[in-house]
Parts: structure tokens; C-alpha cells; sequence
């Protein structure tokens, strides 16, 4: 692994980052100050940090509705969006996308998305526009294990190989969709065995290994970047929380969740490689906590003192040519 | 036998108990039943009182209403549960290209008895792709039955007629209303008829025409034009296809009024087909233009302040009236 | 520069030929495009002149959608084939959840220029699934434009506004009027902007408000009229949304009296939404009821006396202007 | 091989009549007496008549827009089915649905379809009902390579496997979807490569050899018929007419078509095996051939004869509870 100490610091604080958001976000939607629903990425941090550590500014996701993650990890702006969620004008979106439909398309976020899957069959046209563009920019889809059962995975994915585009289907297989099991709803061991029926290669890899995602995907982005064509990515990884906060969660045993907790948490893990390999001290550790602390601080004073949108500017928008 | 308070909610439970218990060729289908009894909990006691005949689905909404079609045509009644209306967009080949036209197409071989349970609406902070109200797609396309009730009672009465009925019905039923409560008859052959609107406020000087959400607005709005000497007539029109348009006639010929209020934005709403009838059928009975209230044409916006102006409100509905009554 | 005659195929081809020969950005995408130039050959001579610029897909109509919107937000202006209107269907999802609304959604941080293109229409024997007008759906969509041109100049002053237009425009072009000719102008810079009405026949006693193949309806039935004395105002409205209000109530300022003729079945057509407002903005203005005129409530059936039934006639358009005439 | 005589003979005519059939519908459609636009399974005879050998009259079939071969095998009424290609009143669906849109419940024909991969969605649910009126009959669909790379196939055969369904899926492999190669639209060898990814078996078939169709039809339906969920089957064929009767062919050689044609039409080389096998002789195909041909004449005359539908009756069958 020939990541630098900087790049691994890096990618340490943007999971502590996404960590302290997601938590943030759970207090403050539970106290009503987020409105609609959010679904939160805790204990998903290394698939999105992994997968997007490999990537340029200029190279494009769509994401999910579990995509905060991915925003951060593409280098997102904290203050934008806290006001986002709190709906606020000043949010990424002026307020008109909250949680569900977040984008930054000036760091190549093409959005979260409301409908699950609905992020592939987009993806494939930023591959296809790369392609008839001729740069060297990849395009990067994150889905879940529910979504995979949806008909535009398999249209987008065939479509992705058989024109050779620069796509990463990156299936974050946090084992529920909702309230279904992943091997309720397809009977595949690995996932990534779907690559197989489109010629592509498919790689499953413990998600919680946020060095082995990276290595992962830094293979698949080199081919796509060098016009080999898209790749599969499984991220085998757990959803801490529930599916959205509030979930009564009845369909799975909190002790399968406090396994994974405990002993599988990406962060944690990320963490002991790091001090072990003498890059990072408890010490050090803290400090970068209370650093993101801060900041996540500063971004929600940014949101709660940011004034509502007026109720007028639900009429901006909608059209450039009006 | 006397009238019973309940939520929404638990009157489409009463419905589909009661007509589960009565044809065992009825089953449920559709994404994350069976743990929570549906994502909104409108499933509740079917789990457990029918276990096997509520079925979890992967994602997959065109095999899910494909489903539905297919167990329709050998045998079975179907109710297939869509999760959230907006998502009609993922198996609208199955409802327009396939169940609207099969019987028509292959010279009326085959019945479908199917029932498409859309869970619609706005008001809760869900954003552009979670609080739609689509229902007029589906009136603009032949062979599909369209359903849209307000009160528990009419969603009771509404569903059971559905579940009966041997043709594919689209049933859009608001998010925020499953806990409103009402009354809802226990006859269990309580049965509201498809294409049977109720006059639910009787009134002298114009006619709210409504449905769905639409219809609490306009109650609310009655009561304060009625402080005003403004007495509304409010027409709940329960099925948009088929449409009861002698009760809308008649009420029309009384008030010589009409304002037709509903969610979805205006520009094509079920309103337009309304509103062109009723100036085409009662030309000569009206004394002012049918107005339409709806929801801006715009994707609904997630911020609260923006949503709130873009649906519409109890405000929009007496501002209408007030036009058409001149005042 | 004088005008030629051209069919309205080779008006799109000329269309996409300058436009495409203007902006590298510019491409088409779908099924079954190179080999007969689009499987009406509407797009002769474009696979010879811009190799790798017109592409074959699967038969995917999701993710070609999808392609559509994801290279439109990332630096490209797509044109997407659709192959046969009825499979709009299969590509709903990404139209109306995605393409209508991603500019909204996201605040307005990203354009999405992309023109779908649509052949639709009945007359062809084609039967229920390939031969439907669908374009009252996308009306009722906010974020989408829709675009419906009748004669051949339409054609091509359309598209190549729809092609520069930055918002995703739904342009449906009728299969039966692939070969009808009409004059178009040489200059490439001949544009029809949308929201643009054209009053094509000018006349003093009613308004037909018509667009797509239903122009040439009341054209034949304006010829019919003039024998009787009925001196009909056609007014093409070729794009529904933007829709050009002014001129509409311009005509019907002059006329008092409106027939609206489309082929898309009536109820809940486009129809209802012109005559829904024509009545509420001109009531004082209308001599008569608006009246529509369109294809009956049924999928089109494939033997043709039942389909020539179901679709609208001129003497459909007659009997209209009649009964607002009262004649 | 277990198939007796009489089955063989009866598959042998089965294949005649769809041929001739096809042969005769081509030739109406030239001389302007059938509308609309049809499409034609020559060459694709083994497919039909192998995969429906296999089947009880109680079993359902979903086909395609090119099911004419698909009807008759599971034993449609000729004169039904002329009549309604020719759009008249005593056709199958009185003149409504044409060739595109043809059906006959009674013997288990879900239905044609003019939407590429709509029946895969409907079989399913005729799976479903099957299940779970706990009945032994299978659900077949028929779908072209090209409808295998659209969304629907993929939900209805995941649906289908993680609940062991007892359906079908046949890709009839014809190498060309309208205008374009099997190999452009899909980067697979074999498309039965694509059942792994449900964890479904799935065999590749020469589809020209009917036996060994029935072959593996026979054991994918005792599969279903006993509970082991479904099964996918590549036949590989060819369609030896234009995609549409009028198709230009610009993207073809007429030489491929040739090469097909007159080394490997399914019905020839059946004939053979019959007559090595001393099942038929020369003359007694001529008799085979002569009957077929008297009774399309009959179905003909029927059809010709009949009347067309009133123009009002466009408005009848739309809904049961009008
Ligand atoms: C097309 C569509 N169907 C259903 C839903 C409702 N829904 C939202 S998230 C979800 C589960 C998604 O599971 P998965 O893809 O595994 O992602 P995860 O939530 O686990 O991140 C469902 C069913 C939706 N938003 N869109
Ligand atoms: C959803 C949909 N997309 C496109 C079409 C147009 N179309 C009809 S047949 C066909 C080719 C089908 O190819 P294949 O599935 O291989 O079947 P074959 O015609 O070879 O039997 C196409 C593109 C359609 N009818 N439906
Ligand atoms: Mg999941
Ligand atoms: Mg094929």
C-alpha cells in the first residue's frame, strides 16, 4: 500500500468527519430541528471514504439517499450542508433539497437521490459524455444491496461494458434494504457475481477495511481512467442505525448491530492500523476529533443562523429558459 | 350496529381483513410488509392474521406490478402495495402499456382484478420525489379505474369496492392523512360503489368539487365562508374514473358556482377535465368561470416555508369562491 | 433564399444537421439509429456525416434516458431517440423524477439541455402499445417543456429551438406525418421559439386550438366550414408547455367561440387544460361552450374500421364548430 | 430420448404448420390484406415447438411480438389466429389486437406483446399465483436476445429465483434485436451466463435442434414442476426473415441469412433425424405438409370470409364492471 501518512490522515479525518455528521444530524432530527427524513451512513464510513479517496475533484458520483457520506468523502462544504438539512437558503440546495436531494456539481456530486437506483442509469450518461468528451474523468455510482434488484442496474451496467465507460458500480452492501435482509431479496452470496452476466469485473471487499476499498478502487479507476472500461465494487459493510431516523427498527436483533459496533467499526479499525503503523497517536486522534468538532460546530451556527428561504423562491428554479 | 371512530389507517385494515377473510384469492405484495405491517404500519394484524398471502418484495417495482398483473390474469386478486406514489414512474409500463390494455387488447378474454395501493401527498417535508399526486396520469390512460378517498369511512368503503371490482384500480390514499380520524360503519358489506360522489356539506351558493386531501381543505374553507353568509356546497368525488358527474351536475345546476379544489399542481391536474366538463355540460347553469385550486407547478420543495406556499390551503380555496361569487 | 418543400423528415434531419454541424456538443442516442438512419430513416444522412455521434443502444429505455440526463449535466446536449412514444413508459422514471426535476431539486446549480424525441400517433394499424399520444402527462409534470409541431417548418424551427433550449423538452412528432411535405424556410437561423403560437388560418366565427396531427383535422375542417359560411380561426399551438396564452386569447377574443382538437383521447388530454383555462381567463368573452375534440376513451384497437372510429375526423371537428355555433 | 412416435410426428407437424403459417402471413401482408406490421419466427421453429412440447394445456406461455410460432405450438386455433392477423371480428381478440397483441387464455397464452421484454414482469406473477394456489402448471415467457438487456428481465428473474418460482425464461437468442448484433448489445458468449447472477440454472441451447430443446425444456419444467424454482434456457437461433416483413435489411448480408437458411433450418435437419430414424418418410412429410397446407386454407377461407368489426364495437371489452 503506497498511500502517503498525509493521504491516510486525510482519509482518517474525513471518516471522523462523516462520523460526527451523521451523529449531528441524528441529534438535531431528533429534536425536530431536521425536518422530512434522513438516513444515516454510521458504520458505512469506509466504503464512501475509501472509494472516493482514489478520485479527482473533476471526476463524478451520483449518490443515494444515504449519501452524506459520499458528499463529504468527495470533499463537500460542511456549512452548505447542515443548512441543506435544516432547509435552510443558504444550503446547498437553497432549501429546496434537504437530506435526500443534496449535489455539489462544482465537486462533481450529480446528487443524492430520492429514488433507490435511480443514480445508475445517470451515471452511465456521465461515463458516456466522458467518453465523447475524451478526458480521462471516471464516474462513480453508489447503490445499496436493495437497489441492486432494480431493472436500471442491469440496463446501466450492460450499457456501462459493453461501450467500455469509465463507471464504478459501487454497491454498498450494508446487509438491509429497509426492513429486508440482503439474502432475502437475491440469492447470491457475493454480489459482485453480477458483474460476471455483463462481462465486467467485480470485486466484493470487506467495506470496513477502508485500505482494502481503496486498493480496490484505485484498480477499477486506473482501467476506467486507461479506457478498460467500468468495474463492480461490492463494499460488504453494516448500517448502524436505522433505515431512517425514527426506524423501530423490529425486523433485526440489536445484538446483530452491537457486534458489528463493536467489532467492526471501520473507524475504529482504521484507527488501530493507523497507530500501529506509527502514523497516528491517541494523542493525535483526539486532536483531529475535536478539530472536526469544531468545524461541524461552526457549520451548524452557519445553518441556524441562516434564515429560512422566503416562501416566493419555491417559484425560482425550475426552468433556465423560462 | 353503530358507527365507530377510526384512523385511516386502520379502516384500510378493516378493509382488507374483512374482504382477506372473505376471498382467500386476495393477497398483499409489495416492498417491507411485513415487518412494520407496511412502511406507515396501514397493514396492521394482516402479518400475523395472514401469513403467507402479504408478501415482501425485493426493489423491483416493474416486477412488482408485473406481479400483480400476472397473478391477476390466472386467478388471483392482487393488491399490490407501491411504497410511495412517486414510484409509479418505475412500473408504468406495467399499469399503462399492460394492465390498462390487456383486457382491451386481447377482446375482453381476461379479467384483471388488481388494486394498486399508492400511498400520495405532500405536507411532509419529503421533497420533490416522495409527495406527488399523480392520480390525473392515470385518468389520461383507458382501462385503468382511478380511486382517491378522504375520509377513513370512504377509504373503507372505497377499498372494499376496489378489491371487488374485476378491474384494475390505481387507489391513492394521502400520507398525511392515514391518522385523521372519522367514522367508518361496521357493516362489513359497508361498500362506497366506484363512480358514486358524496355531497358531504350541502350549500346553496357554490360548489367545492373535490377529492382526496383537496376535500378537508374545502371543509375548512366552508366553515369560514360561512361566517362570511357564504354557504358551500362540498362534493367529494371519491372515484376520478369513473366520475359521478350527475351528483357534480346536480350540485352545479343548485349553486351555478364551481370551484375544484386538489393537491396536485394545477397544470393538468384532474381539475382541467373537471372544470372543461362541467363549462362544456352546464354552459348555460353557470354564472362565473370554474376556478381550480391546486399546488403550484413546481416540484414540491423540501423547506418547510417553500412547501407550505406551494401546496394548496383552506385560503387559496375561499379566495377562489370568493371570486366566482363576486364579492 | 426562398422557401422549399420538404417532408417533415427531412425538416429534422436538416434540423439536426445544422445544428449538430454548429455545436460538437450535440449528439443522438437510442435504438436502431445507424443502420436505416432511425427506423423511420428521420435522421438521413446523419450516421455518414457525424460518425460516433449518433449512437446504437441496447434496448434499455431506462438507462437511455438515464444517458440523456447524465450527459446533459455533464457537458453535453443529447438528443434521445425514444423509438415509439408508448415506451415513455419505460423511461418514466428518469424523465419525470429525475430529468423534470434535478435543476429544481438541486437549486438551480445545473442545466440539463436535452430534447427527447418522441414519434407518436395513432393511423398505422399499429395497435394499443404503438400508437398512443402521451403528452399530457409531461404537461402535468413541472420542469419538463413539451413540444408538439404539426407542418414540416414546425419541425424543424422547433427542434433546433428545442435543441438550444437548456431545459429538457419532450418533442413528439407524429408517424403518420413523417412524409407529409410542406414549405420550409433555408435560413438556419429559422427558429420557432417554444411558448410560440401560430395563428395558421386566420377566420371570424371560432377557434380551433389544435396542435400536432390534430392541425391538419381543422384544416380539412376549416375547408369544409368555408362552404358553409364558417369562417374558423386555426390556431397551431406547437409547444403546450411553454404554452402561448396570448395568442389563444387573442383568437378567442375575436372568435367568442373555441373547439379544441387533439388525438390523444379526451379525457384528461391536453384538451382539458386549454378549455379549463380559456373558461376561467375569456368567460365573458365566450359566446359558447369550449368544446373538445379527440380520440374516444379506448387504447386504439388494432383493426382499422374500430381504429378510423376511435380517432377524430374532420367531420369529429365539424360537428363541434356547429354545436358552438349553434347550427 | 424417450419421446414416442406419435409425440415426434405431432412435433414434426407442429413445425410445419408454424412455417407455413409464417410463410402465408408474409405473403397476405405483401398483398396488402393483413395491416399494421408483423413480425415472423422462420428459422425459430425448433424453439417454439421444443420448448412447447413440454407443456400441458394448463401451463402458461407469455410470448412476444414474434409469437405467432409460440400460439400455435401450444395449440392455438388456426382460424383465430388468421382471422385476427387479417383484423376481423372472429379473430382471437375480435379484430382489437392484431398480430402484435394475440392471446387465447383457454390453452394458457398470457398474451403477445408489443412492449420488448413485457412478458417477463407478467410471469412472474403467473409464478406467484401458481405458488401460491399450489398447483403443479409452469409459466414459460419467451423473450428476444435483445429484450434480455432490458430492467424488467432482471427484476422478474431475481423475483422469480429468491422465491423458486416455477417459470421459464426463454431467450430466444436469433442473433439480431431489429437493426442490431446479438454481440453489440451484450458482452456475454452465451446469455444463459446471465442466470448465475440469480443463482438459477441456465443452459445454452442450439435452438435449430427441436430434440434437444425438448431435452432441456423437459428438465427445467420437472424442475419447476417439483419446486426447485426456475430455470433460464438460451436457444440459439436465427431469424431468417427481416425483423419486421418489409425491413430493408441494410444491416445484414443476405449471405449470413443464406448460410442459416440452407445449413441449419431446424425443420430440415428434424426431418432428417425422422427419416434416419425410420419415424417418417418422404412421403408421408408430403402428406404432413399437404394437411397443414389444406388446413391454413380453411383457416384462410374463415378468415376471409368473416367480417370485420363494427366501427362501435371499438368500444366494447374495456372494462368488466363498466
Ligand atoms: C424506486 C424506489 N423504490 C423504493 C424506495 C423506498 N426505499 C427507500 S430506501 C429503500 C431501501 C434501500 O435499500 P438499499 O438499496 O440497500 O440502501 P440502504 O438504505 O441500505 O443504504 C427503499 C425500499 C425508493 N426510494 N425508491
Ligand atoms: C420496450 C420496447 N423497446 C423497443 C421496442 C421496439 N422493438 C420491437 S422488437 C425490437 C427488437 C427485439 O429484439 P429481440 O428481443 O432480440 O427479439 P426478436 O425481434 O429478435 O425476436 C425492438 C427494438 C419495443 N417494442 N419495446
Ligand atoms: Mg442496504
Ligand atoms: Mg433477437
Amino acid at each position: 500500500m503506497s498511500t502517503d501518512k498525509k493521504k491516510l490522515l486525510e482519509m482518517y479525518r474525513t471518516m471522523v468527519t462523516i462520523r460526527q455528521f451523521e451523529t449531528m444530524a441524528g441529534e438535531y432530527f431528533a429534536a425536530g430541528q431536521i425536518p422530512g427524513f434522513i438516513h444515516l451512513s454510521i458504520g458505512q464510513e469506509g466504503s464512501s471514504t475509501g472509494v472516493c479517496s482514489c478520485l479527482r475533484p473533476d471526476d463524478y458520483v451520483a449518490t443515494t439517499h444515504r449519501g452524506h457520506g459520499h458528499m463529504i468523502a468527495k470533499g463537500a462544504d460542511l456549512k452548505r450542508m447542515v443548512a441543506e438539512l435544516f432547509g435552510k437558503v443558504t444550503g446547498y440546495c437553497k432549501g429546496k433539497g434537504g437530506s435526500m436531494h443534496i449535489a455539489d456539481f462544482s465537486i462533481g456530486i450529480l446528487g443524492a437521490n430520492g429514488v433507490v437506483a435511480g443514480g445508475l442509469p445517470l451515471i452511465a450518461g456521465a461515463g458516456l459524455s466522458i467518453k465523447l468528451r475524451k478526458t480521462d474523468q471516471v464516474a462513480v455510482v453508489f447503490f445499496g444491496d436493495g437497489a441492486s434488484n432494480r431493472g436500471p442496474v442491469h440496463e446501466a451496467m450492460n450499457m456501462a461494458a459493453i461501450w467500455k465507460l469509465p463507471v464504478l458500480f459501487v454497491v454498498e452492501n450494508n446487509q438491509w434494504a429497509s426492513t429486508t435482509p440482503q439474502g432475502y431479496a437475491c440469492a447470491l452470496g457475493d454480489l459482485c457475481q453480477r458483474a460476471a452476466g455483463y462481462n465486467m469485473p467485480g470485486y466484493s471487499v470487506d467495506g470496513n477495511d477502508v485500505l482494502a476499498v481503496r486498493e480496490t478502487t484505485l484498480k477499477a479507476v486506473a482501467a476506467a481512467r486507461q479506457g478498460e472500461g467500468p468495474s463492480m465494487i461490492e463494499n460488504k459493510t453494516y448500517r448502524i442505525r436505522g433505515h431512517f431516523e425514527g426506524d423501530p427498527q423490529k425486523y433485526r436483533d440489536q445484538a446483530e448491530v452491537l457486534t458489528w459496533q463493536e467489532k467492526n467499526d471501520p473507524i475504529r479499525r482504521f484507527e488501530e492500523h493507523l497507530v500501529k503503523s506509527q502514523i497516528l497517536t491517541k494523542k493525535k486522534s483526539k486532536v483531529i476529533w475535536d478539530e472536526v468538532k469544531a468545524e461541524l460546530d461552526a457549520a451548524l451556527e452557519f445553518a441556524q443562523s441562516s434564515p429560512y428561504p422566503k416562501p416566493e423562491d419555491a417559484l425560482q428554479d425550475l426552468f433556465v429558459n423560462a | 350496529m353503530s358507527d365507530r371512530i377510526m384512523s385511516a389507517s386502520a379502516a384500510l385494515a378493516e378493509a382488507l381483513h374483512e374482504e382477506m377473510a372473505r376471498d382467500e384469492t386476495i393477497f398483499i405484495l409489495g416492498e417491507d410488509l411485513t415487518a412494520h405491517a407496511g412502511i406507515f404500519g396501514q397493514f396492521k394484524g394482516i402479518p400475523e392474521k395472514f401469513p403467507g398471502r402479504i408478501l415482501d418484495t425485493p426493489i423491483s417495482e416493474a416486477a412488482i406490478a408485473g406481479c400483480g398483473v400476472g397473478s391477476a390474469l390466472t386467478g388471483m386478486r392482487p393488491i399490490v402495495d407501491f411504497h410511495f406514489s412517486d414510484f409509479v414512474t418505475c412500473g408504468m409500463d406495467e399499469f399503462c402499456n399492460q394492465a390498462a390494455k390487456i383486457r382491451y387488447m386481447f377482446g375482453g378474454q381476461v379479467k384483471l382484478p388488481m388494486v394498486v395501493w399508492c400511498p400520495d401527498g405532500a405536507g411532509l417535508r419529503a421533497a420533490a420525489q416522495h409527495s406527488q399526486s399523480l392520480e390525473a396520469w392515470f385518468v389520461h390512460t383507458p382501462g385503468l379505474k382511478v380511486v382517491v378517498p378522504s375520509e377513513p369511512a370512504d377509504v373503507k368503503g372505497l377499498m372494499k369496492a376496489s378489491i371487488r371490482d374485476d378491474d384494475p384500480v390505481m387507489f391513492f390514499q394521502h400520507k398525511r392523512l392515514f391518522r385523521r380520524e372519522g367514522h367508518v360503519p361496521a357493516d362489513p358489506e359497508f361498500i362506497i360503489p366506484l363512480g358514486r360522489a358524496a355531497v358531504k356539506r350541502p350549500g346553496k351558493d357554490v360548489s367545492l368539487l373535490t377529492y382526496g386531501s383537496g376535500f378537508f381543505l374545502c371543509m375548512d374553507a366552508a366553515l369560514e365562508l360561512a361566517k362570511e353568509g357564504i354557504d358551500a356546497e362540498v362534493v367529494d368525488l371519491r372515484s376520478l374514473k369513473p366520475l359521478d358527474m350527475e351528483t357534480v351536475a346536480a350540485s352545479v345546476k343548485k349553486t351555478f358556482r364551481a370551484v375544484i379544489v386538489h393537491e396536485a399542481c394545477v397544470t393538468g391536474g384532474f381539475g382541467a377535465e373537471l372544470a372543461a366538463r362541467i363549462q362544456a355540460e352546464l354552459f348555460d347553469h353557470l354564472d362565473a368561470p370554474v376556478l381550480r385550486v391546486g399546488a403550484k407547478d413546481v416540484p414540491i420543495p423540501f423547506s418547510p416555508p417553500m412547501e407550505d406556499f406551494v401546496l394548496p390551503k383552506p385560503a387559496d380555496v375561499i379566495a377562489a369562491v370568493k371570486t366566482v361569487c363576486y364579492r
